[in-house]
């Protein structure tokens, strides 16, 4: 079994982080992972994705061109992967700043606002944590539990006091996606 | 009485980095919380009256967003006119 | 805002300048230097003769921003692709834009040479106190004490020397017709940044040899602060280090 | 020992220290940086010793220094910066004096992109520095193998006096996997009898690449081929995965190896009798064992992250006996699983001649691909 | 024209300046530097550029930037010389402008000494810089070729924007013949399409070698490939003497080609039916004239004076059909005439077999030689 | 000549020196250079401790005179080759010996940089005007309208510059610890040579940066000139262009 | 026909020019020719030598193991070509800085005590010139007016004051050897 | 009266240079014309009396060819032995 998740959009929304985190729960749930990002050459605004996969035996090709899970942070990132996303894969869509709606009917997919939600908790860089929590609904993966041990062990110490946000903004992502319009499973409206 | 002025923010260049906002000397700027640019900036906007034209925001502006105009005045209207 | 009073038109973005948006990270002032050297290119009508030198460095797609012809040099030797253009074509205005990683590190013996030589060409020369694209590394003009992702502890400068001031280092070559440094940190030092780049294209006009301007400039991203504490920054810590003013004129 | 996760170049690193370098010197550069990140923070907590070097000529030419003086010292960099050390390479390679260099490739010619690449294989394997040297290369397709291949590394230059290349695309380097990092091993300072390190009670010594009499000159170039010779005998390495029935051979190294992986253990899943080589030493490269494969088998495909440069390696090895097919993203782009999958489904389907020209019609291929 | 006494390094650059190069940057090497100070003293009088760079770094990034304004400019260097300009040689292959550059070898690797050698083939025709790309590799043998070649080099590289390698050994350049000098072209200050120079009344343009999106600098890749298949097809050049009736063929370049002839010669007059084919181009390679008289003889023999670099393409373009033998003086030694002939001897009497490895029997017997 | 007198030694070849005779041409200064810091070695008994680094130029093989450990560094790079050799052995007294050529062109970025991190060794830089070993061409130190065998017409300064003062450029950096420039024209400037040289060993051994002594000396040979004219020249012609003093000391 | 002389001494001895202006004289007589150098680092004192190859059809190998002339100028180029001449050549040799004899019987050699001469001429650079002259004498591939011609025609404008004094050192190089004691033919004594 | 003193001059390094021939303060060097070494070179020589071992020679002498000795005076001479 395995799963691979991209998680795409900009550089300085916490993209390759969250990715890390993730890798870093599924290590300490016993399971084979890779985390592989890529990016442009800008520090900030420029295309950053990372690549998740997680089995159950040695990872080959730690690419895939058809990811289950896809995050996309902005608009070129939808673009890009709404087309790539296996079919009855997931896709989480940051509504902040993509302003169409999802044409594929062959996934799950939700909008989460992820940048006004991240503001109202306080720090924008919380973005990707919320739609990580979002993703984690519906590709049960990893159990949120996982996630936040991660968490503690690995935020790095300068941004130990982030931890209790980071919490909030993966539970507020989870919850936001229970309630959430699924499309298409639920959509047309 | 001072000159007046307004500015126009381009937000396809603006990257909501406040570098305006410190330098503008009537203090008439600010961000604008409730909107994104595409790459999910807050742009600056002209938020008070009182922006005499003084272009000292666009002259600190990193990405030449900003254009400045300035009502003339009388003298100098006509002196262009001329 | 709407008014009936005659109108007239302060400023907008230069014409030297195409509609592209930069990719320097929110507050960076590589932006404002950019905007200074197209508005004298504006201004002294040069577009459509100049050939920039873009070099390695955050600055790489300078190429993309300007109007005019450009090429993209190795890491550090624009100064010598420079020579080679301005050679074969010494009717036509050559500027290089460099970092401080790019000119004062790789670059040395290329920026030297090009100033020894007196070559007729403009440097615009970005001192941002470490190397902004590879994500903060220790620059040779980093200064004691400065952390930086190559430098954790802070720069030793027992281990890793002081910072080079390049603008001085320079000035004792004969070739140097123009050289000065100027800050960006507020509006008043960023319209003498303007006039010191005016002078130095003024200077290649006038074929008065190699000329420099060295800005002092932030990187908001890797010094880690907002881009208003970094003008600050500049300020405060950087313009001690490296004193502005004219280290070069033609008399 | 327990797993970590751990990026590709941050474990090179940390591995190097544990396996005991004391002296780092590197320019930064993408994919590679945080190796001399890494270096700056551990070294001086260590007592060893991190600089970072003006420019990458600078950096192997204090890494010569240092390696003259016996000392353990390493440098890394990627395809910009290797092509600048290229001197200084051949001045070790001429010296004799033992250099490992991580190289963590990036898309080119020129300066190209960030994004991994093997598209300097021919550079490190074949070309590279002038005159008639050859370095050790090793290709990692793991962060366990970056880790496990610098301690070997290290023991490879020290013994042969050698150059040893650990050569990755920036997919090795950027990538985060569970792995483990071996003990710390004690740091033993011994004085090689070629050392230069002051004549304290000894002859003084002097290390060189000056051969002026061309007389001399040859007696070293053919003391490093016979050197060249032993290693070819002795240290020729190379992975394989379901080669034991194969009648397709997929033969690719680092991600490519991996990627293919992939590829190959889909194809099983479908009952096609596909294996994979995975050469570890680029060189010596694996030569005789592709060339008895080569005998077993009915096709090879090779592939690579570039136009084909270890393809004609291959292509010597197998000797016309089988017919060796090619498949190569380029540029920085990375090939994903279901392009080899289709590579292997073609050849499983219309076996090649043994006398095509596997990058003609490769590109062939490409042209359709292109549209 | 009159036949003049010419050296070699300076019947190159007249011949350069007569075809019409406006612009020369290079550093002092020896056995290069007359290259140099012949273009200090006539580029001057005829008002054209002439600027001795602070290094070989800089002057191929002189030379990169007057190619890219679309001028004729050219630099030489010798071996540590040319191993210094490999960043800047793989930035001009990216940005796809003509390059011509002489290359005259010496003994390496390292500093090594100043003799003539071939130690360098396998750097300039496999190797090199980073990244994808491959040069046109010209190898004259005489001085009157080195004439020729040079304006065959601009003619190459504007054709098709890419790189021109001149390459030679020592001897060639050192040397003295007989030749003559083509008369002066008028210079033609064309404007290429892409040139950089000043955007008046024109789109600006942009040269670079960044492609910072793989998928463009995969595009750029196969660009520079398609090129190269064009180049294979059209651009092949090679000599052949008493080839016809051949039933043994030496191959050899530059001066071991005309080494070789001499063997040649002596052979024939003892009536050994033993032929010569020397490349001019070595890149791209006479692969396929090769592999024809491989069908048609009984046995190969390389010389080099380097350790069997070139040796491998021809072993790749004969493909196990036909025994290739091979001999080689290293690091600066030239071989002499009698040195071949008694190999031609050895092969006319007893034939190798075709899978022996050449390299290893040529070893064993120097190691007789050396004692 | 005997003598019943009670004798004494003056003066003998030293003991840092092998028995191996120079390839350098009659008369060049070269070998009293050699000959100045194999003196100093022996007067500070530093031999046992000490690692040379020879440069390429016509001092390409000092290592066969000095009967220190040697290492020959590539073209330009010795101040490089002799950070990686302090920085593991920091306890060892580390020289390079470089010419104009080496030093002043195409190892600008190297020394420049070796200066700038205040690295703990000694350069001797030998300013000969030219580059010697390779037949005489322009070097950065070349005269303004010297003749070389690569400016036939005389140095022109507007097209291939000035000549660079190494002493004076590398002063400009914090890290520069000790740097002079002396002649060898004649047994007092030779006097005055051997002091500066062992200054910078003695900078070196108290661990105070870097340092250099930079040194006139004479190319007969490519120059066309006797020995003895040579040195005229030396005093003549290039001490007034590279004036000789201190240009850093400590205090 | 192809003639192979070899000049073999220190730099600064005059050896790569006076093979030059051998070679001029061949080309100027219609013969091929090459003139190949090889030489140390040294700018004065070290090794120099070069190898001229006179023939009537094009030549191959621009060098060869066994010359039929060679003019050695120091004691290492002695040892070095004595062994190397082949049987029946010519072997000229600089008695100023060799102090032993001609070993081999089986070549014709003389003995010119070259910087002596030269010196006397006034310039000790003319050595080589000296015993090009000798060389001449016995190995009559060029004719000495050829070779005086190519010094008329090739000798850089700066030295054409030494024109005569070239000339003299040609003339007084073959008086010598006419005049001198053949060994081995009418040797052993 | 001035010290006297002698040197002596190593064939195999001295390369008839002049250097010291220029530089003796006494004048009582040259070289000797009848003599060669094995690279060619005249010798220089002490040919006149009246060097005084100041080692003006020693310092200039780019080959280290020299070396001086000078007669002790009473006075240093019974220091010496002191
Ligand atoms: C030969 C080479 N070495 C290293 C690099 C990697 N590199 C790219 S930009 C850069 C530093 C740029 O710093 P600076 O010049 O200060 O520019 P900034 O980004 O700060 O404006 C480096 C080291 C490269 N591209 N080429
Ligand atoms: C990379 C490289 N470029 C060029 C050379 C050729 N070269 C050897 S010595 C030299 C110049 C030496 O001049 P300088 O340093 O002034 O020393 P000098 O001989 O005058 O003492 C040059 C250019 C080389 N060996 N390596
Ligand atoms: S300075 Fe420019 S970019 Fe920054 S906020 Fe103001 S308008 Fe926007
Ligand atoms: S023009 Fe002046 S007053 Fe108006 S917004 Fe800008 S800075 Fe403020
Ligand atoms: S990294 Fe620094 S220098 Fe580069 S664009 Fe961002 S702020 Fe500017
Ligand atoms: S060439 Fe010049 S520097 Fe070199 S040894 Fe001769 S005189 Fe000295
Ligand atoms: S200075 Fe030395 S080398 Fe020169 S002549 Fe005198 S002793 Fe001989
Ligand atoms: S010691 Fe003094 S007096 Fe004697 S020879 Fe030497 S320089 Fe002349
Ligand atoms: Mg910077
Ligand atoms: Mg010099």
């Amino acid at each position: 079994m395995q799963t691979e998740i991209v998680i795409a959009g900009f550089g300085g929304q916490g993209i390759l982080f969250a990715g890390q985190v993730l890798a870093y729960a599924a290590m300490d749930s016993g399971k084979e992972v890779t985390w592989i990002p890529s990016y442009g050459p800008e520090m900030r605004g420029g295309t950053a994705n990372c690549t998740v996969i997680i089995a159950d035996e040695e990872i080959g090709s730690p690419l895939v061109r058809n990811p289950k899970g896809v995050i996309a942070l902005n608009l070129p990132s939808f673009d890009r992967y709404e087309s790539l996303v296996v079919p009855g894969g997931i896709l989480i869509v940051n509504a902040s700043l993509v302003n169409r709606a999802v044409q594929r009917k062959d996934l799950k997919s939700i909008l989460v606002p992820a940048n006004e939600i991240a503001e109202s908790l306080g720090d924008k860089r919380l973005a990707t944590m919320i739609l990580a929590g979002a993703l984690l609904v519906y590709l049960p993966v990893l159990p949120v539990e996982a996630v936040e041990k991660a968490l503690r062990d690995h935020l790095p110490e300068r941004h130990r006091k982030l931890l209790p946000l980071n919490f909030k903004a993966l539970r507020t992502g989870a919850d936001f996606a229970l309630k959430a319009t699924l499309s298409p499973l639920s959509s047309q409206n | 009485m001072p000159v007046r002025g307004w500015i126009e923010i381009d937000e396809r260049y603006c990257k909501g980095c406040e570098l305006c906002l410190n330098a503008c000397p009537q203090s008439v700027l600010s961000l604008d919380m409730d909107r994104l640019t595409p790459k999910g900036y807050h742009p600056a906007q002209l938020s008070a009256d009182g922006c005499t034209g003084c272009a000292i925001c666009a002259i600190v502006c990193p990405e030449a967003a900003i254009t400045v105009y300035r009502e003339v005045s009388t003298r100098r209207a006509r002196s262009i006119a001329a | 805002m709407t008014t009936n009073a005659p109108t007239e038109l302060v400023y907008q973005r230069p014409e030297s300048f195409t509609e592209t948006v930069t990719h320097y990270c929110p507050g960076c002032t590589h932006g404002v230097a950019h905007r200074l050297v197209a508005e004298v290119l504006d201004e002294m009508a040069l577009r459509e003769r100049t050939i920039g030198v873009a070099s390695v460095g955050c600055s790489v797609f300078a190429y993309n921003y300007f109007s005019c012809d450009f090429v993209e040099a190795a890491h550090g030797r624009a100064p010598a692709m420079a020579t080679g253009i301005k050679r074969v074509l010494p009717d036509r205005v050559v500027f290089t834009y460099q970092g401080d990683g790019d000119l004062a590190s790789i670059g040395m013996a290329e920026i030297v040479h090009a100033a020894g030589r007196g070559e007729n060409i403009t440097v615009i020369f970005i001192n941002n106190a470490n190397y902004g694209m590879t994500g903060g590394q220790m620059a040779p003009t980093t200064l004691p004490g400065q952390k930086t992702t190559s430098s954790p502890y802070g720069r030793d400068v027992e281990q890793m020397g002081f910072p080079i001031r390049m603008a001085e280092l320079l000035a004792t070559l004969d070739g140097a017709g123009y050289i000065a440094r100027r800050s960006l940190h507020d509006p008043k030092n960023i319209r003498q940044a303007k006039k010191a780049i005016r002078l130095a294209f003024e200077a290649q006009v006038r074929g008065s040899g190699f000329s420099m301007v060295e800005l002092l400039s932030t990187c908001p991203t890797n010094w880690g602060m907002t881009p208003v504490e970094a003008l600050r920054w500049v300020e405060e810590r950087m313009i001690p280090a490296f004193p502005l003013g004219d280290y070069k004129t033609m008399e | 020992m327990t797993r970590q996760l751990l990026k590709g170049n941050e474990a090179l690193a940390e591995a190097a220290i544990r396996a005991g370098v004391e002296a780092y010197f590197g320019y930064p550069i993408t994919p590679q940086t945080e190796v001399l990140e890494y270096f700056s923070k551990r070294m001086p907590e260590l007592g060893r010793t991190f600089l970072q070097a003006e420019s990458e000529v600078a950096a192997i030419n204090m890494v010569y220094g240092a390696a003259c003086t016996g000392t353990r010292v390493m440098s890394s960099s990627s395809s910009p910066g290797v092509s600048l050390m290229m001197e200084g390479i051949s001045y070790i390679a001429g010296t004799e004096v033992p250099l490992v260099l991580v190289d963590v490739m990036r898309g080119g010619p020129g300066l190209g992109n960030i994004a991994p690449s093997q598209g300097d294989y021919n550079q490190i394997v074949h070309g590279g520095g002038h005159g008639d040297y050859k370095p050790i290369v090793l290709a990692p397709a793991s962060v366990q193998e970056t880790i496990d291949f610098m301690d070997l590394a290290f023991d490879l230059a020290e013994k042969y006096r050698a150059i040893v290349v650990v050569l990755m695309d920036g997919n090795i380097g950027q990538m985060m996997e569970p792995a483990e990092l071996p003990p710390m091993r004690p740091v033993v300072r011994s004085e090689p009898d070629w050392a230069v390190t002051g004549a304290k009670g000894r002859e003084r010594r002097i290390l060189s690449s000056i051969y002026i009499q061309p007389e001399e000159e040859e007696i070293v170039n053919i003391r490093l081929l016979k050197r060249w010779n032993q290693i070819e005998a002795n240290e020729v390495r190379f992975k394989e995965y379901f080669v034991d029935d194969a009648e397709l051979l997929v033969v690719g190294f680092g991600t490519a190896g991996r990627i293919s992986l992939s590829a190959v253990r889909a194809a099983r899943e479908e009952g096609i009798r596909v294996g994979l080589l995975r050469p570890i030493t680029l060189s010596p490269y694996p030569y005789a064992r592709i060339r008895a494969l080569a005998g077993q088998i009915k096709g090879m495909l090779v592939v690579e992250m570039n136009s084909g440069q270890m393809l004609d390696d291959v292509i010597r090895a197998a000797s016309g006996r089988v017919p060796v097919e090619f498949y190569g993203r380029l540029g920085g782009m990375v090939p994903f699983p279901d392009e080899v999958l289709e590579e292997i489904h073609r050849m499983a389907a219309q076996p090649a001649s043994p006398n095509g020209n596997p990058r003609e019609s490769w590109m062939k291929r490409l042209a359709i691909i292109e549209g």
